[in-house]
């Protein structure tokens, strides 16, 4: 059986690089992979996650309001029927220099269950992925 | 209709009044007192002449990426990048409502500014300091300035900030299409940039001279020059075109030392060859150097390192500028402090390399010299063909018809997704899939070749995805490959 | 009387005594016991093995310069190298006491520190604190050490570090002689030096192998190369003499890239000849690049930029090991964290850069590294001659009559002030007076052609001194030329 | 009039570069200098000074015990006779990051009358020379 995952970047964010990198890799490593591109808004990951079925949202965010357009959204997926779906989100997901540990932390508070850290690899996503879903 | 001819001054004042009617500031601008002003105030802090100053002296001059909001803060930014990092040249980076036109959104996210003490803008709102404010600005530093924005649509910027006495303006259409938004349309933006290439000229014509930036378009994962070459000489000849006199093509180093170096040395005269081809004269052209522009170590101690290799390729390739990257480039917003220490880091390199005269790379060099040309020749002249001729209507089509294609672009627009990049055992960039680009087969045996090396000796899988993701995050994780 | 053979047994074992007893720590040295110790806890932290490895892994290695008192502050210190710095071979400087033999005085300033909680000693006391208690250093590092010492009479030093886990021995008898001594005597030094050669000769020859570090003699001024490889090669021979299988010859940075690789490509292959023609086999050389080593900038991006430029000479000049520069070398005693800094960011230097082939240089280069060779050799040469075929003879005799003499050395014994040095046009070091240096007259052309060539083209007035005093000092002002 | 001179580095210092960069270019300065060389006493350069009627000393110390160095110089001059020479001492004076100003008034307070700073060039010594002496 395909597992189906939805991956977009954020806000008004334009950072490609990183969220298209893993759409690859997790595509390579056998999942079915829908990337709704940049600048997207949590309408559009929920409304790409129901058509799609799917069982993820991977949500990059990189140009430092990540916090600001991620509030709300474990709510809202529940809201519109998603309750079993897996959240991450990963970049560089606030402004400033604030150490790892605190930001992650904001993150799972805010209903995700997997942060991304820069610089980490698409194969420990792919690892998160297999250990969450399969 | 988008032809790559100068716009008529009817055409262009019409132009004008709209923009400067966009909103109050424009009624600021008035080109002639702006002359004045240029020449009278601003006389020793003109961009085109502070580098041929730096020409004639054998020197090589630096420049950082920065702005912030509200212009005080901008200002004590700059003094410290102009006296601590010994910049040369001071920019100024707009804020991203400006990039969008949201000048209502700038002005309440100044009031708010203001009301709760800190800022919300990502850089400086130009448009709504408008010219006298910015000028107060300009006159606080003893450098020249240049503004940099990322916009499509960045005219009322570069009309206000003209004025205001900064000298040089990035971009032409190209990247801010493909990076810096999701929707843009590269014939729109092509037009928007005309406006701004011909402003640069009257200028000029009108005895203030002024530089048009050119940048084509970003690697930020390691793409061949050649493909970010033929974006700078479509973007030059549009700036010709328009009557500019003083052009920056722009280069960026991608870690490998002879892989830059030779690009460095070649842009130049591919750039000349395209301009004489089409008959523009009198054209000076200085090479801007970049730091690796794609993701950066997140340990300053690596920031440093990659600085000191690009500036080495920098100064060997004969760089007139090198574009700086803060320490703190990989981790978060740029902090004054280690975007001065970077920016005086590589003043004190330039200063013990260059009165060296280093022959470097050998045949090795030749190669890859010999091919960034082939490359970027048949990259432009099949846009040209396209065009029928001419630059601007062939790369809009080109890029249209996914025959030219940015890799790993934001813009739905132009991302087939198709061409795919990947570094060689040496760190040298290469296409990994070619897509639909317009590259002789014994130029994709080359790169194709270059890479199949790589698995052997690194003993990859054929399909390794891990090659590209490697290849796009070595400089990021403190290495070459 | 000297001479430069292996000692015999009965004379070695004469001298050991005679130094172990002098001071009661000797005590504790057993060479087969350290055998052993060796053997069975340091066989993954032997400095000949590690760099083995980093030859094979096509890796140059890095090491500091580092080492304080009490003991525990040392490895504190040492590791913050080791772990933050990522330093690969971990040194320990003694203190100016130890180097004088006067352990009665470092035991005083032991007691005093402990009394007064804070140090007085400018590097570590490894005789005083002796075997036993050095090894709980060398434990408590996963990397291989090495001593460095620049004592005249450095034998029980050798012995105890040795002995303790250590696998790496500074310096031969000239650099100590000619720049940490007022008055010593050439010809002492080298007999002193001969047992410490021996040493680790023996060591070797019971299976654990260790590097003779054979440094010649400082550049603080920016000497020709070829004279400080006159030295190296004359240490090399005695290192070779005794048994030494493992030999470290010294090139040091002087911040001209091309001179820089020159030199250092050619050092091991000099050294191998003169070792060849003595008949001297299986000795594994390998080059030691150190960052300059005389004055550096205060300013520390200054040291960041001089740091980084000699490490792209020294990684383009194929060393296989670099001594690292701390940012704080102009200004005062290295801080950790400013020694850690230079060090870390030489090791991303070297991880961006190792993997590139680069030529550099051209027909240029190859005039340097010529005359490189040919100067070596006349030096050489002649202190061969002046010491019937001996090489330590000959140096010390070379030396007493001033036909050697190290510019700007502190003793007086060695030093009438004649040879002085220069930088020309590009920054290559030059003889200015080659005074009685035993240099043929064509060379002596070519180095005064080249200062000439300076003179004109910065209009300088013929026996400008500030030509002098502007070379010694361009670097530490943040400049080549 | 020739003015004599006497230069040394003081304790047991072996740092010589700048001493002898400095006699040197004194020398060619038209001064008559005389450099006893590295690890000398406050003795020997009295001794030195008298001996070759100078007017000045000038100190060197780079290694950083400059401070107990040439604790009492002055006093040890004028004891000797020596009351109208001018000292000098420059180098790398203090252990430590230690703020310039601080260094510098440490040893005008220890009555010396010029006091060098790192990185100073030749020439400046040479203008202090000439105002003093001449
Ligand atoms: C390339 C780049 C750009 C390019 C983007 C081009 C493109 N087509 O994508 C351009 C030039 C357009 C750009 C623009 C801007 N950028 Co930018 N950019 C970068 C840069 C240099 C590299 C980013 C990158 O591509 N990394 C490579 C990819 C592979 O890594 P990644 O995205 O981090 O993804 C990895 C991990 O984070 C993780 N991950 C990512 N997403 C997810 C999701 C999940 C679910 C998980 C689990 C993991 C995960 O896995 C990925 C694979 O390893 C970084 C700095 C840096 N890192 O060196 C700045 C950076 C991200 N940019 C920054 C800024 C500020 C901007 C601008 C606002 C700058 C400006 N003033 O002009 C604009 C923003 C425009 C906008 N509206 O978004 C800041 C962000 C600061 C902050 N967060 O506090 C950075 C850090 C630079 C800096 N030091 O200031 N940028
Ligand atoms: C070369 C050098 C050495 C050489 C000296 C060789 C020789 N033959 O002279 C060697 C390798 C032997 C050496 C040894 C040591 N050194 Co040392 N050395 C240096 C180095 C790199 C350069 C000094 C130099 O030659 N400068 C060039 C000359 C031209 O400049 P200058 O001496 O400063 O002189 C100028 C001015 O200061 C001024 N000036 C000088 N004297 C005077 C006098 C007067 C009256 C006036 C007005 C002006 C003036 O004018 C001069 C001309 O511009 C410096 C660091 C640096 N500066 O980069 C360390 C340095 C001076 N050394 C230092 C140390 C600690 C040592 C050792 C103890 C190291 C060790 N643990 O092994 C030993 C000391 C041995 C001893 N007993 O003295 C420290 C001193 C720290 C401190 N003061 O706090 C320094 C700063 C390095 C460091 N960062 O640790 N060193």
């Amino acid at each position: 059986m395909t597992i189906n995952i939805v991956t977009g970047v954020i806000g008004s964010d334009v950072h490609t690089i990183g969220s298209k990198l893993l759409s690859y890799a997790i595509r390579k490593a056998g999942f079915n992979v829908t990337d709704i591109g940049v600048s997207v808004s949590q309408e559009e990951l929920i409304n790409a996650a129901i058509e799609t079925n799917s069982q993820a949202i991977l949500i990059s965010s990189l140009y430092g309001h990540g916090e600001l357009d991620c509030r709300g959204f474990r709510a809202k997926c529940i809201e519109t029927g998603l309750n079993d779906i897996k959240l991450y989100v990963g970049g560089n997901l606030v402004v400033g220099k604030i150490e790892w540990p605190e930001v992650e932390k904001k993150f799972l508070d805010m209903g995700f269950d997997r942060v991304g850290y820069p610089g980490m690899t698409p194969n420990q996503v792919i690892e998160w992925l297999e250990e969450d879903l399969k | 209709m988008l032809k790559n001819e100068k716009l008529s001054d009817e055409k262009f004042q019409a132009i004008r009044k709209e923009v400067l009617e966009s909103w109050p500031t424009g009624a600021e601008v008035d080109i002639d007192e702006a002359v004045e002003y240029h020449k009278l105030h601003m006389a020793d802090r003109n961009v085109p002449k502070r580098f041929l100053r730096a020409r004639a002296e054998g020197d090589i001059l630096i420049q950082p990426r920065a702005g912030i909001s509200p212009i005080n803060a901008c200002i004590d930014l700059l003094q410290h990048l102009q006296d601590e990092g010994l910049a040369d040249i001071l920019p100024t980076s707009v804020d991203s409502y400006t990039r969008a036109n949201r000048y209502k959104d700038c002005e309440e996210a100044l009031g708010k500014s203001e009301r709760e003490g800190r800022s919300f803008l990502n850089g400086l709102p130009v448009v709504n300091y408008g010219v006298k404010n910015l000028r107060k600005l300009v006159e606080s530093l003893k450098n020249p300035m240049e503004l940099r924005t990322s916009s499509v649509d960045a005219r009322l910027s570069a009309e206000i900030s003209l004025a205001a006495g900064y000298s040089a303006f990035i971009h032409g259409p190209i990247c801010p299409t493909m990076h810096y938004h999701k929707n843009a349309k590269l014939g729109k933006a092509a037009e928007y940039y005309q406006h701004i290439f011909r402003l640069l000229a009257v200028y000029t014509e009108k005895g203030v001279p002024m530089t048009a930036d050119v940048f084509g378009t970003f690697s930020n994962v390691g793409v061949p020059q050649s493909f970010i070459f033929s974006n700078v000489i479509i973007e030059a000849l549009m700036a010709a075109a328009q009557g500019v006199k003083y052009i920056w093509p722009n280069v960026i180093m991608q870690g490998n030392l002879v892989q830059d170096v030779a690009a460095t040395q070649v842009l130049p005269g591919l750039v000349q060859d395209y301009l004489e081809k089409f008959g523009y004269k009198d054209i000076t052209l200085m090479t801007i150097a970049n730091h690796w522009t794609g993701p950066y170590p997140i340990d300053p101690q690596g920031a440093y390192a990659l600085d000191a290799i690009n500036t080495v390729a920098a100064v060997l390739g004969n760089a007139d500028q090198i574009m700086v990257k803060s320490l703190d480039q990989g981790l978060a917003l740029p902090a004054k402090e280690a975007n001065g220490a970077a920016l005086r880091f590589t003043r004190l390199m330039i200063d013990y390399l260059k009165k060296q005269k280093v022959a470097i790379g050998g045949d090795d060099l030749e190669i890859e010299k010999a091919m960034i040309i082939k490359e970027t020749r048949q990259l432009v002249d099949k846009m040209l063909e396209m065009g029928d001729g001419d630059p601007i209507i062939g790369a809009v089509n080109a890029y249209e018809a996914g025959v030219m294609e940015s890799p790993f672009s934001s813009n739905v627009n132009y991302n087939r997704g198709k061409v795919m990049v990947a570094r060689d055992s040496e760190g040298r960039c290469r296409y990994y899939d070619i897509g639909d680009l317009p590259l002789s087969k014994d130029i994709v045996k080359f790169h194709q070749e270059k890479l199949k090396d790589r698995i052997q000796k690194e003993k990859r899988e054929e399909d390794d995805i891990n090659l590209i993701t490697d290849s796009i995050l070595s400089l990021s994780r403190g290495y070459l490959v």
